[in-house]
């Protein structure tokens, strides 16, 4: 069974299509990379298989279960947990406790368990606790729990991103560029990192990335998102040597260059949703 | 005597140290290419110069005069101009209104006149959509808007972060033209942020690598662009 | 969710259509309403657009508005016991004493604008010499302006006695306005000095907390220096007389008419216009819009945030001034509480309408204004009840639209 | 080493402090010199001052001026007591002003004050009817006997309280009698009623429906305004729908006077104007102007000495700058309130062997009750068994030229025996 | 003024404090003194609100006289010395601070000193023999019980009666088992603290600041009890407030309306007192249909369907773990029994509360105990005003930010024209009057408010227990991850609708506890002007000068709130302005409130448990 099959799904904002008709499919305990230029539609891609968005057309097929216009929570629940382009974590809690909100879904004690503290919370709370620590060492921050987690460093904060989302016990990861701002010897950690929770965990990588190099190395599948449309899909090899790839993403040299003032009309519709000032 | 320079440059976001002593400096006239990955620490370095995220450390001399301290508003008056990345064009205004705004310091009527002239003559298209609000514009004319809003301004140094940001490689390619067209033509000096940095060197004199908010390598464009571990790195591998 | 509002639409129409079935009050009471709703409306929108300024650019109530406007009408109150005084106990001749000076003022000063704005657009001449030539030829201009100025008063007060009357009332009561506007302009700036822009990038719920402090202090300080008792504005004689006028309607009746509502009205709408056009039109106007957008590339702009933001606080203030002297001429007395309860009304109206959003204020105002005139009768409750029409209203609004009636609806979320 | 002997030796250092609050209560002897304090009695040294309390709304949200206005008008009495009298066998009178706010928490905690206070004899007060409900059950255990100048709620004097006492007019009383009044004198056909949704307020107001209805006259729906607001047109304009013949406000003078303004603005020239002793006023006649012309209101009280009226307003006015009138309607209240305090005071207090003046509280509670025949700056003062002291007769004036004119009443509407429960 | 807030900014500014500390600490370091000075400053914190104890429980605001110096004077044989602030400060009436103030000033002191004290605490004191631990914590309970038996010996008059007298006890007795239940719990908790040695100086701390708290109100007269008592109910408010606005971010100006609603019910379920305009025989049957609705009903409910559960009657399916709380009581719904059965069960309760009441009735206890006692009110006031603000909440999921304040305040205005306008309900402006204290009817005064105050202290307690515990649970995590970022935190799997329901809900019957003292302290009776808009202002500011979700702030923010306007009495008229100043000078100075509590460190004991849990 595929962990992830999204059947052509589009996403539009406004009169903008930033998703349009795309389809994929990981299979089980894969490592898959989304790649294309900015704004390509990569992170709306995420946006619509981690729920935040609701695509207008198309399935979301998790592990064989429709996830389609589930909420994130729900979604969450189910088992797809993921990290942010933009850091986000918790401002005003703790590292420690940001692992904890992560393991939310997959806590039972409710309110009435939180006041009386019955032994089965108060064993839950320290079971909680123990795996908190465990997720804490698993990616390196041990010693770092009882800082705010928005006093960590840049690398730190990924990696209690990513150990959040493994808090939740998820079956498949998405990672939103994980190794933006690190250099060539962090990047190199972190594909390792990447590896070993494949392995170690049997989780189902999905990554977009801008680094070739790293794409390359450690993806079992990569598909290429172009203006919102899937222009190729397939083994890392095959992928280098698309003609529409190398067009699309890393620009082809060769082409004439038109003068500024002559910019036809035909501007192909960019795709990025305008910034709500709220 | 160059016309930006930045010496031993740290600064802080809340307790994240994004640059840790970034010292570079762009002579009168040229065009100076930052390139790095993500989080690198290079729209830091441009914001550090604008005195949006002013430096904790170190100083940014303009010609003869220390601008480290001053506020944004008067690091642009000082003539040093930044267009944002992502563009960040005002949405709610109209295109007109937002040139209008690129020249906010300036007082001579005439002069900002004649200067819309040019940007319309730069960019037809902005001319075409002077009226509609700048939210409803392409990718693509937004950063016509945006690098027209910072021409407005009359830039004695012209900092631009991703313009190619989000485009299509056609537009990348006129935008990379406009570029290379005000740096000969109208001797604009340009620090140019990009992380396309095939396309960034071939427009550039000089370059500066930066990695985790270091300089690792500074050199002319050409040599860059030559290095082999440079093109592992940030140009695509291949 | 919209089949509930549509419920609630039908059952609110089946109560008004069964109360007047049941209690048919005449067109003219209607109108009436109508009118005392529209005028206690502009005055809302007044106050709220304070509110929705500032917070379409700080994203900040400021608590303390009512209270600005509370000061601008006590400053409205002195400004017309000195005209009254001037005048030796009459409004009238008082005012007729302060047009000789200021009607003159504005005309010689109109009479120089025009000079300058020229000297700009010749770019050949230097500016030094333009400002030689300018200073030259300014005060002679200046005193042609008082000349005429003066002689149309001369004129007027012979030939058009009631013309002239009409005349120095307007100008007595717009200095009388701008006393209060100016007013509350500097007590707006201290404020922002003081107690908001230490707190710029603190948490949001701070300067609210700050804002509370200031508006209890600048009650309890009006409290001290103005006393307890309450004070009425004097009315003009012009705006006073009772009988109002009456506009006849035919079959349907003779509708009467309080000058000082149509006086407010108009006042009020022409301040509209002319923040509509200051935000829309001039330079400092578009640089707050950016500024509302976009702090950080306001400032790329050049664009001094600080001054802006300071500016906004003046402009809400200005017409928070202007809101408080007008509730004065429409005959309410100042008292240190004066401010707070048109303060929540406002920005209740500035929330209805959509928060930061500056027609959004303006029709809130005028729509709060209206329910609350309307609401009882036609929902054919008790007085008692009008505040909690008003506020269900709000509530019912805003859970149905709940960005407000004009306010954008928040799209996608951001990740 | 060195660190777990200096950590040992502060903790026994806290250890002997820790012991000290038993033993420090037990060392040295005292140094008291107030005279024994014994039950139910005040006994006040030489030299010291006799405390009456006051207490009003001074800044609060609510009409902090008629706060001030009764506090003044108490100070004025009990200044002049002390100036005339030279205080009570030689011990002057203080006057103990606290705020309120009109806040029935805050009450609570300004009677506590009070009560703790062993000089304090009396309070002036309080202001509000809320807050004085809360105040007289912590009176009533104190034994502090309080007269309010301003408290008019009916069920005050109702609850049997012993120490409760008021100068100011139940407002059943004149609820009942302007009913009548205006339904017989006014031959009123139809009758508005109008109030602030205060206790005073809405209390009487729907006394005075309650009556005329009982007296043939259609009622109209009694309707409340807002008091923080200033806008009553609407209100209005609904009413006058109805073409009235009268509109009772019960209320204050401020929302009066904009009352009888906004009325003229909506066409309701012909209707009469009536409201109580709030309203009766300078103030109202100043904010209101010609509008107030033809208004009638009611004063509960026999027929006042002109003379002692016009001398305390001069006293007020030389004192505090300003004619007593343009705070709020309750000064003579308030004066009389701390006046008729001051005699039972001078009744009950006498000399012991030390020199100490002794005031039995219950004394003081039983005097305050038997208070009959003061001539006060509000009329005669008699107070009954439930502590009503103010007049259960009611006047009616009309304003005519600026002034109050009185208006003659029937005797056969006063009837003031059944007005008492 | 004008440039107050900029001064100080560029004060802080200017002042390099890392530096001087730096320099300061070399220099200490260099002439060793900097160990001794810690120490010293470390122990100085811990006794600090031992000493402000010391000098408040000797000193006296006004001639010794009646009340709790009399009979400590003549008990003990010999005449106190007290310290006669007056004098010590040659005060004069007249003089800004009076004596009374100032010894409120350091009643309250000494609790911000404990809270301090307590924070204050390090952990790891194992270095301290056994026998010392032992003995000092030992020492503090014996004291403190010693000085408590004392005050019972002294006289029934003086000592506190516990309120609930249907029991036919005196209030001796009642004392007397509060003192063996009071020691017992002490004796317990010494021997556990004892278990743990680094826990130690926690131990000792919160024994001998909750040994001063407790024994503080005795010497306090009927005032300094009644301002202590109403800090004590604003800071119960407050403790609610900081759940909705504090933890949960969700921000409530409308607040007050919960706070009304736990006072009316108070005054719904109260004796029937003839006198009072509003029926309350009609409100005493309204009152037994809000019990039988909220606390009969539902216990039967769902205490049928446990039983029908545990029977093994109902779907027994596993249910997922998660799920929301709703949706884990569901399957209690679920498993009802059959319709009739449940029918027939709420029948059988409803009859026995009826037969209950007749009986009491019949035996004329009814007249006394009227069914309002306190503990039932406290509980229907809880649910009702729970149930408030689950209603609220529903219609406000959606909202965010400034809109949800102005609906809140729209809310609130409504309860609050409601009071005022349903005249015939509530009272109107008149208010519901002379409702019963919890106290027996012949209770001096000054017993009675030390009785409330105890009790109100003993909620506080219970409530900061029930917050704490919330803050650190599955929910409270929730809560602050959802104040952080609500879309990520949906994203991480809480679901924000259950989040924010719980939130409203809880934090409400916290308010309606508060509300339900409220009343009960203030026999005169409720009023409409009590629960304003200005009560939700003041218990926001409340939250935000202590410090958004810190338990303590509140503590602080109430004293602050209400104690400090108490405090200013002798300013007269200007204690609104001094007031007003102070708040924003508060917000200028200390943006981020009074005392902000950072998160619990877990991270050591996350440690342990899970190296333990790997041994295993």
């Amino acid at each position: 069974m595929n962990a992830l099959d999204v059947q052509s799904i589009t996403k539009v904002f406004g009169g903008l299509v930033a998703v349009s008709e795309a389809s994929m499919a990981i299979p089980d305990r894969a490592i898959a990379s989304l790649i294309g230029p900015n704004g390509a539609g990569k992170t709306t891609f995420f946006n619509c298989v981690s729920g935040f968005y609701k695509p207008e057309r198309g399935k979301i097929i998790a592990y064989g279960r429709n996830i389609q216009g589930l909420r994130t929570d729900q979604i969450m629940a189910l088992g797809i947990a993921r990290t942010y382009q933009n850091i986000h974590l918790f401002s005003g809690m703790t590292v420690l406790e940001n692992i904890l909100a992560g393991m939310h879904s997959r806590r039972a004690m409710g309110p009435l368990g939180a006041l009386a503290r019955h032994r089965s919370n108060r064993d839950e709370a320290r079971n909680v606790l123990a795996n908190a620590y465990h997720w804490l060492e698993y990616v390196g921050l041990a010693g770092q729990g009882d800082q705010f987690a928005t006093n960590l460093s840049y690398g730190s904060q990924r990696r209690l991103e990513i150990a959040r989302a493994l808090a939740s016990e998820p079956r498949i990861l998405l990672l939103d560029e994980p190794t933006a701002g690190m250099n060539p010897q962090e990047k190199q950690t972190m594909i390792d990192f990447i590896r070993r929770l494949r392995d170690e965990l049997g989780l189902t990588i999905f990554l977009i990335e801008h680094d070739m190099g790293l794409v390359m190395n450690v993806s079992d599948q990569i598909t290429v998102l172009d203006y919102g449309r899937v222009i190729a899909e397939g083994t890392p090899t095959e992928v280098k040597n698309n003609p529409r790839v190398i067009e699309a993403y890393l620009g082809s040299q060769a082409e004439q260059e038109p003068h500024a003032a002559e910019i036809p009309d035909d501007l192909p519709q960019d795709e990025q949703p305008q910034k709500e000032t709220v | 005597m160059s016309l930006l320079e930045l010496r031993n440059v740290h600064t802080f976001y809340g307790k994240i140290h994004a640059l840790k002593g970034i010292s570079l400096r762009v002579e009168e006239g040229e065009v100076v290419t930052l390139i790095g990955s993500n989080g690198a620490g290079k729209s830091t370095t441009l914001k550090t110069i604008s005195g949006i995220t002013p430096a904790a450390e170190g100083n940014i001399i303009l010609g003869k005069q220390e601008i480290t301290q001053l506020k944004p508003d008067q690091i642009v008056g000082l003539g040093v101009i930044q267009s944002p990345e992502g563009r960040r064009i005002f949405g709610r205004l109209t295109v007109r209104e937002n040139l209008e705004m690129g020249a906010f310091t300036r007082d001579d009527k005439a002069g900002i006149a004649q200067d819309l002239e040019y940007v319309f003559g730069l960019f037809p298209r902005l001319k075409e959509r002077e009226n509609q609000h700048g939210g409803t514009l392409s990718g693509g004319e937004q950063q016509m808007l945006a690098m027209g809003r910072a021409l407005m301004a009359k830039p004695r140094i012209l900092l631009l972060d991703e313009p190619s940001m989000g485009l299509a490689p056609l537009l990348v390619k006129s935008i990379f033209e406009i570029i290379k067209y005000l740096n000969e033509e109208r001797h604009t000096t340009i620090l140019l942020v990009e992380q396309n940095a095939n396309v960034a060197l071939q427009v550039a004199q000089r370059g500066y690598v930066l990695q985790s908010g270091h300089i690792i390598i500074a050199d002319d464009a050409e040599v860059l662009a030559a290095d082999p571990s440079i093109r592992e790195a940030y140009l695509g591998g291949h | 969710m919209s089949a509930v509002g549509t419920l609630l639409v039908l059952a609110f129409a089946e109560r008004v259509d069964y109360v007047t079935q049941t209690n048919p009050a005449t067109f003219i009471t209607w109108a009436q309403l109508f009118s005392i709703g529209l005028v206690l409306g502009g005055v809302y929108a007044l106050i709220a657009l304070g509110y929705t300024l500032v917070y379409g650019i700080l994203f900040m109530i400021n608590f303390a508005h009512g209270e600005v406007m509370m000061l601008g009408a006590y400053c409205g109150y002195f400004a017309m016991q000195f005209v009254i005084m001037d005048g030796q106990h009459s409004f009238e001749d008082g005012a007729a004493l302060i047009s000789t000076i200021i009607l003159p003022l504005i005309v010689g000063v109109v009479f120089l604008a025009p000079r300058r704005a020229a000297a700009t657009n010749q770019p050949n001449e230097s500016l030094q010499r333009s400002t030689i030539r300018n200073f030259v030829i300014m005060p002679g201009r200046f005193l042609i302006g008082l000349l005429i100025g003066y002689s149309i008063l001369v004129a007027l007060s012979n030939g058009a006695p009631h013309m002239y009357l009409i005349v120095v009332t307007t100008l007595g009561v717009l200095f009388v306005v701008v006393c209060g506007m100016l007013f509350s302009m500097l007590v707006a700036f201290l404020l922002e000095r003081t107690a908001y822009r230490p707190l710029r990038k603190a948490p949001r719920l701070v300067p609210l907390i700050s804002a509370i402090g200031a508006s209890i202090f600048l009650q309890q300080v009006a409290l001290r220096i103005f006393g307890p008792g309450r004070k009425a504005y004097e009315q003009p004689q012009l705006l006073d007389t009772p009988p109002n006028f009456f506009i006849n309607l035919g079959t349907l009746g003779v509708l009467p008419v309080n000058k000082v509502g149509v006086f407010i009205v108009i006042l009020s709408i022409l301040l509209m216009i002319m923040l509509y056009i200051i935000v829309q039109r001039t330079k400092i106007g578009t640089a707050m819009r950016a500024v509302a957008e976009d702090k950080d590339t306001a400032a790329l702009m050049g664009i001094n945030v600080d001054r802006v933001i300071v500016f906004t606080f003046l402009l809400g203030a200005a017409l928070a001034g202007a809101a408080g002297v007008m509730l004065g001429l429409r005959g309410d007395d100042l008292n240190a509480r004066f401010g707070f309860t048109p303060g929540l009304k406002a920005f209740t109206a500035a929330v209805l309408g959509g928060i930061g959003n500056i027609p959004g204020a303006m029709f809130g105002g005028f729509f709060l204004g209206i329910v609350e005139s309307l609401g009882p009768q036609m929902l054919g409750l008790n007085n008692d009840w009008k505040n909690a029409i008003a506020f269900s209203l709000l509530v019912i609004v805003i859970i149905f639209r709940p960005t407000g009636i004009l306010g954008e609806l928040t799209g996608a979320k951001k990740v | 080493m060195h660190r777990k002997g200096l950590s040992l030796i502060v903790l026994l250092v806290v250890t002997l402090l820790a012991v000290t609050p038993v033993l420090a209560a037990h060392t040295a002897p005292g140094t008291s010199t107030q005279p024994q304090q014994e039950e139910g009695v005040v006994v006040i040294a030489p030299g010291e001052s006799i405390q009456i309390g006051l207490a009003a709304s001074l800044s609060g949200d609510v009409i902090p001026e008629a706060g001030q206005d009764i506090r003044n008008a108490a100070q004025l009495a009990v200044d002049q007591f002390n100036e005339e009298m030279g205080g009570i066998e030689g011990f002057p009178v203080e006057l103990l002003v606290e705020d309120d706010q009109c806040i029935p928490e805050q009450a609570g905690n300004v009677a506590n004050l009070f009560v703790t206070e062993p000089r304090l004899v009396a309070v002036v007060g309080h202001m509000c009817s809320g807050a004085t409900a809360v105040a007289a059950e912590i009176y009533e255990e104190a034994r502090i006997p309080m007269v309010s100048a301003s408290a008019t709620n009916g069920q005050l004097t109702a609850a049997g309280f012993t120490v409760f006492n008021r100068t100011v007019s139940n407002d059943d009383v004149q609820g009942l009698v302007v009913g009548r009044y205006i339904a017989a004198v006014l031959e009123a056909e139809t009758l508005a009623v109008l109030h602030d949704n205060s206790d005073y307020g809405r209390g009487l107001a729907e006394t005075v429906a309650a009556i005329a209805a009982e007296e043939g006259v259609n009622v109209l729906e009694p309707q409340a305004i807002d008091p923080a607001e200033q806008d009553y047109r609407a209100v209005l304009t609904v009413i006058a729908g109805e073409a009235p013949d009268v509109l009772y406000f019960g209320g204050y003078q401020n929302e009066a006077a904009l009352i009888v303004d906004q009325m003229r603005e909506v066409g309701m020239e012909d209707t009469i104007f009536f409201s109580a002793d709030g309203v009766l006023i300078q103030q109202f006649l100043d904010l209101a102007g010609d509008a107030a012309e033809g208004s009638h209101l009611s004063l509960p009280a026999a027929e006042v000495d002109e003379e002692v009226n016009e001398t305390f307003d001069a006293a007020y006015e030389e004192a505090f700058g300003l004619a007593p009138d343009e705070l709020g309607p309750f000064h003579a209240q308030s004066a009389d309130a701390a006046a008729v305090i001051i005699q039972a005071l001078m009744e009950v207090a006498t000399l012991d062997d030390a020199g100490n003046l002794v005031i039995d509280r219950e004394e003081l509670i039983t005097a305050i009750r038997a208070t009959e025949g003061y001539e006060g700056v509000s009329g005669t003062i008699t107070c009954n068994e439930i502590g009503e002291c103010s007049a259960a007769r009611v006047q009616v004036f009309i304003v005519e030229d600026g002034e109050f004119v009185q208006l003659e009443v029937p005797e056969e509407l006063q009837m003031v025996g059944d007005s008492m429960e | 003024m004008l440039t107050l807030g900029g001064a100080a900014q560029k004060a802080a500014e200017r002042a390099d404090f890392a530096r001087w500390r730096q320099t300061s600490a070399n220099l200490l370091k260099q002439l060793k003194l900097d160990y001794p000075l810690a120490e010293l400053r470390h122990w100085t914190v811990l006794l600090l609100p031992l000493f402000l104890f010391l000098l408040f429980w000797s000193s006296v605001s006004q001639p010794v006289s009646g009340g709790i110096f009399d009979t400590l004077g003549t008990e003990s044989g010999a005449e106190l010395h007290l310290v006669d602030l007056n004098s010590t400060f040659n005060l004069t009436s007249s003089s800004l601070v009076n004596a009374r103030s100032l010894q409120l000033i350091l009643a309250f002191s000494m609790v911000i000193a404990g809270i301090f004290a307590v924070q204050g605490t390090r952990q790891n004191f194992s270095r301290y023999p056994y026998v010392l631990r032992v003995g000092l914590i030992y020492l503090f309970i014996l004291i403190w019980l010693g000085v408590a038996a004392w005050r019972v010996t002294l006289s029934d008059e003086q000592f506190i009666a516990p309120s609930i007298d249907f029991l036919g006890w005196e209030s001796q007795e009642w004392s007397i088992v509060a003192l063996i239940c009071i020691a017992l719990g002490m004796f317990f908790y010494g021997l556990l603290s004892n278990r743990n040695p680094r826990n130690f100086e926690f131990s000792l701390v919160l024994i001998m600041v909750s040994g001063l708290v407790m024994l503080a109100p005795l010497n306090m007269d009927q005032y300094q009890t009644n301002v202590s008592t109403l800090v004590a109910v604003w800071i119960m408010f407050g403790l609610g407030m900081n759940i909705v606005v504090g933890y949960a971010g969700l921000l409530d100006l409308g607040y007050v309306a919960f706070l009304a609603i736990g006072a009316y019910t108070y005054a719904f379920l109260s004796p029937i007192n003839t006198q009072a305009k509003l029926n309350r025989t009609e409100l005493n049957d309204l009152g037994w249909a809000i019990y039988i609705g909220l606390v009969v009903v539902p216990l039967v409910v769902f205490g049928a369907s446990l039983a029908w559960h545990r029977l093994g009657r109902g779907n027994t399916s596993n249910r997922p773990a998660a799920t929301s709380a709703l949706k884990r009581l569901a399957p209690l719904w679920k498993n009802q029994p059959p319709l009739l059965v449940t029918l027939a069960l709420i029948g059988v309760a409803v009859g026995a509360t009826f037969l209950v009441r007749a009986v009491l009735e019949a035996s004329g206890q009814l007249e006394v105990w009227q069914f309002s006692p306190f503990l039932v009110s406290l509980f229907v006031a809880m649910f009702a005003a729970a149930f408030a603000g689950f209603v609220l909440g529903v219609p406000v999921l959606r909202l965010r930010g400034d809109y949800l304040a102005i609906v809140t305040l729209g809310f609130g205005e409504i309860i609050s024209l409601s009071l005022r306008n349903l005249s015939n309900i509530t009272g109107g402006p008149s208010g519901a009057v002379r409702l019963p204290q919890p106290v027996a009817d012949d209770t001096p005064a000054l017993t009675a408010s030390l009785a409330v105050l105890y009790l109100n202290v003993v909620f506080i307690l219970l409530i900061i227990l029930l917050a704490n515990r919330l803050r650190n649970s599955r929910i409270g995590l929730a809560w602050l991850a959802m104040r952080s970022d609500e879309d990520i935190a949906q994203s991480m799997g809480i679901n924000l609708v259950n989040a924010k329901l719980l939130a409203f809900s809880i934090g409400a019957g916290f308010a309606g506890v508060a509300g339900m003292l409220l009343a009960a302290n203030q026999p005169g009776g409720i009023f409409p002007e009590s629960f304003t808009l200005q009560q939700s202002i003041n218990v926001l500011a409340l939250v935000i000068i202590g410090g958004m979700g810190s338990i303590p702030g509140v503590i602080i923010g109430a004293i602050v709130l209400v104690g400090l306007p108490e405090i200013l009495r002798p300013v007269q008229e200007y204690r609104i302005m001094a007031f007003g100043l102070l708040l924003v000078v508060t917000m200028v100075v200390r943006p981020s409130g009074l005392l902000p509590t950072p998160p619990p460190a877990l991270e050591a004991e996350a440690q342990n448990l899970y190296q333990s849990r790997r041994e295993e």
